[in-house]
């Protein structure tokens, strides 16, 4: 779990360290901020349980399995990056490790996942679907319709709303008639709770309930899970120099780091040792450099693969 | 009235000529193709609002729920978009969804679902995946539906790469190409109109494809080319009876498919006849006459004779009032006039047609 | 009250006895069975207050003030109708009464009230919006859209949700996760409420509060009408001989007859003797009768005046 | 780079011509139409997400909350198709309310809204009530936006009747647009390019609009038309530049205005040059350059000397790799090389360009 989650925010300052250089020409939404979640919520996952994402995915996607390598590659437009160049940062897929892919339209992966969802049911197999998605997605009519259907059906979902406060610099108390998000959820007859979501341990708990119930076809979990984002809403820079959010707020939050916190509590508890978590870290080091370079000395693809895989 | 089969289509399309003798209406052939795809694959099901009701959808779905289970057959809420979304992430998970809709006016509701995603969703991501659903989806005329209940809108979908969009005249045609579509591992709108479901004609009771892609000729003729969409066919095919006793010889182009489209065919006869008239169900800007008609500029142009004239629905919403219905829709009487007006014309004289 | 309750009933029993003479060529959906909804809400809105309504629009049109016979007129595709013959049965409006016009597109028609209410707010006038929709509206993305937005912004607004059951013949139980729609609007911080929608009085009083709170700034109400309808979803016939509903639901909601029951709590309470009572139904059917021969009696339009009114 | 305004402008539309010395760039240009609107109108007002925070999209909304107060310029939620039903209210209600969208990809999400209600409001009710409503959106190129970030979706709303779509491509066109948007009764698509927002140009401090329908000669020139849509503008003017030293002398058409469009602009010019290329900024199939094309081939088809090509992206969805998005978009390179192309043509000789 620790692994995880330095894993997850040491990819991420590598692409804050590498982004200025202007050759990772894709638009990076950073989850630094964010590990608990997605780490807490995919270490109760099956390699074959689905995930569906959003534009601010790669923290969802390497806590799912996938391969910082070809992830990297990805972002750099590289012929051998997950999706050949085509997809970029915000457009990752990997269906051997049941991620159906990243959407960048704001609610548009809702549906993706209880559609995965009803297809265990109908297939038969114990699968279940995870939707990671932001506060900005409880806007959209199609979280609306995807919790309805979901909870009609009893579908094998947890819906995971990773609730930073903002839709870009738009804070909720913009945009949310309630702020309780995980209250509105309730309204779909579906088990609904709000958690820490920089507390690695209670996202883990929560969705470890959420999942087996829905493995055990109860039906679906609506979970809140409150974080913040550290860097600005796009790119590697920090936008509270630009007035975008208050200093005081992010301070107050980076306070809460997850990855910090989760340090301290395995130290606190004897878990592990800090030359332990050293020896984690270097590790975790040596697999992004490594990824860096794959990247990096990767090909591009030629021109004329623009014309493939469109059917 | 019937739509003459010409026996260029056992060459250029798959599927024997019309003279067997099993008849089926349009209506019945969807849902024969229906139940044979369900009943061969059990990855493949139908939802949409209505299809396990009495009415099943103008009939299209009669008996498929009692048949195969209303977890394979069943109605959904009034939810396009998420609905729509719903099925791409079930074609993701390894089925073969057969979404079905009322009125084609209903998918604006789920165009990002469409557009931005199960278009997308192949390339975007390297051709790692791909989502092979069927949506289906009825236009018609009349009865005042106006504005809202009327549309006929396929070159919104012709326009975006990732899509394929099908517009089956014949009873034929509507199994094979919705058997086609629902083995296609790419999202297919797939067009019905409504004033096609009673119509009947030879299906052979096997199943069978027509490539997605490939036209047809309906009638030959050497006179002029009129490439006729969907229902327009059957307005082709009675002008085509009316002008031949003029001594007026048309050519009659149904492609079938729209995207991707066989220009190749069009060409062909535009190189013959010299001659060219696109008769659609839609509307004409940037709609898919336009795109006939600037392909053949681009790689015909030499072999007309004529200017190139679209037919189309006039450049207004729908109207309510019937009397206004007859000036908006158009019909056999506006190719005859059309044929007419081109055959008297050489290319320097233009005059526009009013549609 | 009654008077208006009637000539919506009588409307429409008109239009049923006329529609198979097939020269009316537009669908009806008929409103008989939900009288009480359009008349207990519309009798408490000023003449410029705004209504949305939807494909089902008749009742709420001539609550609203509208002139039956041009209603008829348009339903005949004629010059004199409300829309000169473009609209038909599921598209009419009227500026001068404030109506905004029917969408035959489910769900449609909230956004237009809410925004409508919002104008209200920046004009600074007291009007008061009502949008009136179906349970099938609560299936859409538009309904989460509209309630949030209206709420979060305090808008002068009142959701009349009226609740048939049935969108065409899909119980609401195929449709939603949770068959309570006014605690599902309660996740939107409204107020909230569900009502007999075939009990005028009720009506009129829960929406005379709402549509008070609404114009004193207080913000957005919801309400849900239960209410069930008479005829097929479209057309003069009955829809339980071929099967859609069980015929005894029917006879039970036929039993609670909206007007029916007005009558006898008129009669009861020795408001309306009975004979004013026939008076004001002969009334009723005298203007319904000019209405139909005014319809009738119109010309058509020209065709040339299709290509008028698009822009 | 600098756009040349020919002469022709001051006639065929309205406003001064280039020489006037204020200069603003694009984005200036939209800010100063959207502050003067709303100060001459109160009925106008400027929602969408982003439009009071520190970018203030892309600069163009700057200084507005502040100067009107954010009950005129206000964020909304991400709610697309809600929040357009919700302009259309109260712009029925006798608001103007200009409606900002970041990326024209999220068109999609409102296009029941867009379609199904504001294009059909008017005529369906019979001329009674009207929407005027301006959707601004921006489209762009580069920097790996990739599929669902990119999209340059004009022509799904050339194809409604009921819309109104412009494509300024100069800061002189953006002001005069803009306001000639809000003023109008209708609803208008206005689209903006990302890569015009520095461009800058003549643009006179008073109020004036241009009006919507005209286009506008940007280049005269004998041997062949090139229109060019919006940022394709300054590519095709950077083609003339290098076609000129070849001794080969292109007209540039803009036409702004996409519906209604200035095909008469468009015959004109066709008659005299004979060759014609339409450059979009979107796709080729049912695109705008199809209609373009197709209105040539009906009206002033014995004027060409050679097949009329298409300039779009490719017929694929965006990829993110720089290295594919050179191939995806087309540039200034792909106009030299169909104008040559076009000039050692005959009429007989197709030869499909690539795109
Ligand atoms: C439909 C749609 N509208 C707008 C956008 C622009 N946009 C991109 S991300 C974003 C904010 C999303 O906020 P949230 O869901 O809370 O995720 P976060 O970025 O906070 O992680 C917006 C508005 C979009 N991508 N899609
Ligand atoms: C977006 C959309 N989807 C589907 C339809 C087809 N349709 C017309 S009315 C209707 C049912 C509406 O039910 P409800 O809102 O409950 O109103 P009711 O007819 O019961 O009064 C449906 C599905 C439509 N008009 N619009
Ligand atoms: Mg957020
Ligand atoms: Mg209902």
């Amino acid at each position: 779990m620790y692994l995880l989650m330095l894993r997850i925010r040491k990819f991420e300052e590598k692409v804050v360290e590498l982004y200025p250089a202007q050759d990772m020409r894709s638009p990076v939404h950073l989850y630094i901020g964010h590990e608990a979640i997605a780490t807490g919520v995919c270490l109760n996952l099956r390699k074959d349980d689905y995930v569906s994402s959003n534009h601010r995915g790669h923290g969802h996607c390497i806590a799912k399995g996938m391969d910082m390598r070809l992830m990297l590659a990805e972002f750099y437009g590289k012929k051998t990056g997950y999706c050949k160049g085509k997809g970029g940062s915000m457009h990752l897929v990997d269906p051997e490790n049941g991620v159906l892919g990243t959407s960048a339209i704001v609610g548009g992966g809702l549906p993706l996942a209880v559609g995965a969802a009803l297809a265990s049911v109908m297939q038969g197999n114990e699968r279940v679907s995870v939707a990671f998605f932001g506060d900005g997605a409880v806007d959209e009519g199609s979280f609306h319709e995807s919790l309805n259907f979901a909870s009609l059906k009893k579908l094998p979902v947890v819906f995971v709303c990773e609730n930073n406060f903002y839709a870009t610099n738009s804070h909720q108390s913009a945009r949310h008639s309630n702020n309780d998000i995980a209250c509105l959820a309730e309204g779909y007859m579906m088990p609904s709770v709000c958690v820490d979501g920089n507390d690695v341990i209670t996202v883990f708990e929560t969705a470890r309930n959420a999942i087996n119930r829905a493995r055990s076809g109860k039906g679906p979990t609506f979970m809140e899970c409150r974080t913040y984002r550290w860097k600005a809403h796009v790119g590697p820079d920090c936008d509270v120099e630009k007035g975008c959010r208050p200093r005081e707020e992010l301070d107050q939050w980076v306070k809460r780091c997850p990855v910090k916190r989760f340090r301290e509590l395995l130290l606190d508890e004897n878990v592990l040792p800090e030359s332990e978590m050293l020896e984690l870290a270097r590790q975790v080091d040596e697999e992004i450099e490594e990824a860096v370079i794959f990247a990096k000395n990767s090909p591009l693809p030629s021109p004329t693969e623009l014309y493939e895989d469109v059917y | 009235m019937d739509l003459p089969v010409d026996k260029v289509e056992s060459t250029r399309a798959s599927g024997p000529a019309a003279e067997g003798k099993r008849t089926r209406t349009y209506r019945e052939a969807l849902r024969e193709a229906l139940a044979q795809a369900m009943e061969r694959d059990s990855r493949v099901f139908v939802a949409g609002q209505g299809v396990d009701d009495p009415g099943a959808v103008f009939g299209t779905t009669k008996g498929l729920a009692e048949r195969f289970g209303r977890q394979r057959v069943f109605d959904t809420p009034i939810a396009e978009n998420g609905i729509t979304g719903i099925m791409i992430g079930a074609a993701l998970a390894g089925m073969r969804p057969v979404l079905v809709h009322m009125r084609m006016d209903f998918l604006p509701m789920s165009m990002d679902q469409i557009v931005n995603h199960a278009a997308k969703w192949r390339f975007m991501f390297g051709g790692r995946v791909n989502v092979p659903l069927t949506i289906r989806c009825i236009i018609g005329r009349g009865w005042g539906a106006a504005a809202q209940h009327s549309q006929s809108l396929q070159a919104l979908f012709v326009h975006i790469p990732g899509l394929k969009v099908v517009m089956p005249s014949t009873p034929y045609d509507a199994k094979g190409l919705l058997l086609a579509s629902i083995a296609d591992e790419n999202p297919v709108i797939f067009v019905e109109h409504r004033w096609l479901f009673d119509q009947s004609g030879y299906v052979p009771e096997e199943e069978y494809v027509i490539p997605i892609g490939k036209g047809v000729i309906r009638r030959k003729g050497r006179d002029a080319t009129v490439v006729a969409i969907s229902h327009m066919a059957y307005e082709a095919c009675k002008a085509a009876e009316s002008l031949e006793k003029d001594g007026i010889d048309i050519e009659i182009i149904d492609p079938r498919s729209l995207s991707p489209l066989d220009d190749e065919l069009i060409f062909d006869s535009v190189k013959k006849t010299g001659r060219l008239i696109i008769a659609d169900t839609g509307w004409k800007n940037c709609g898919v006459g336009a795109e006939i008609a600037a392909r053949v500029a681009s790689d015909a142009l030499g072999y007309l004779k004529a200017p190139i004239r679209r037919i189309a629905t006039a450049d207004t919403p729908t109207p309510c009032s019937f009397e206004l219905e007859k000036e908006f829709y158009p019909s056999s009487e506006d190719i005859i006039f059309t044929v007419k007006e081109l055959l008297n014309k050489s290319p320097l004289s233009p005059q526009p047609y009013r549609r």
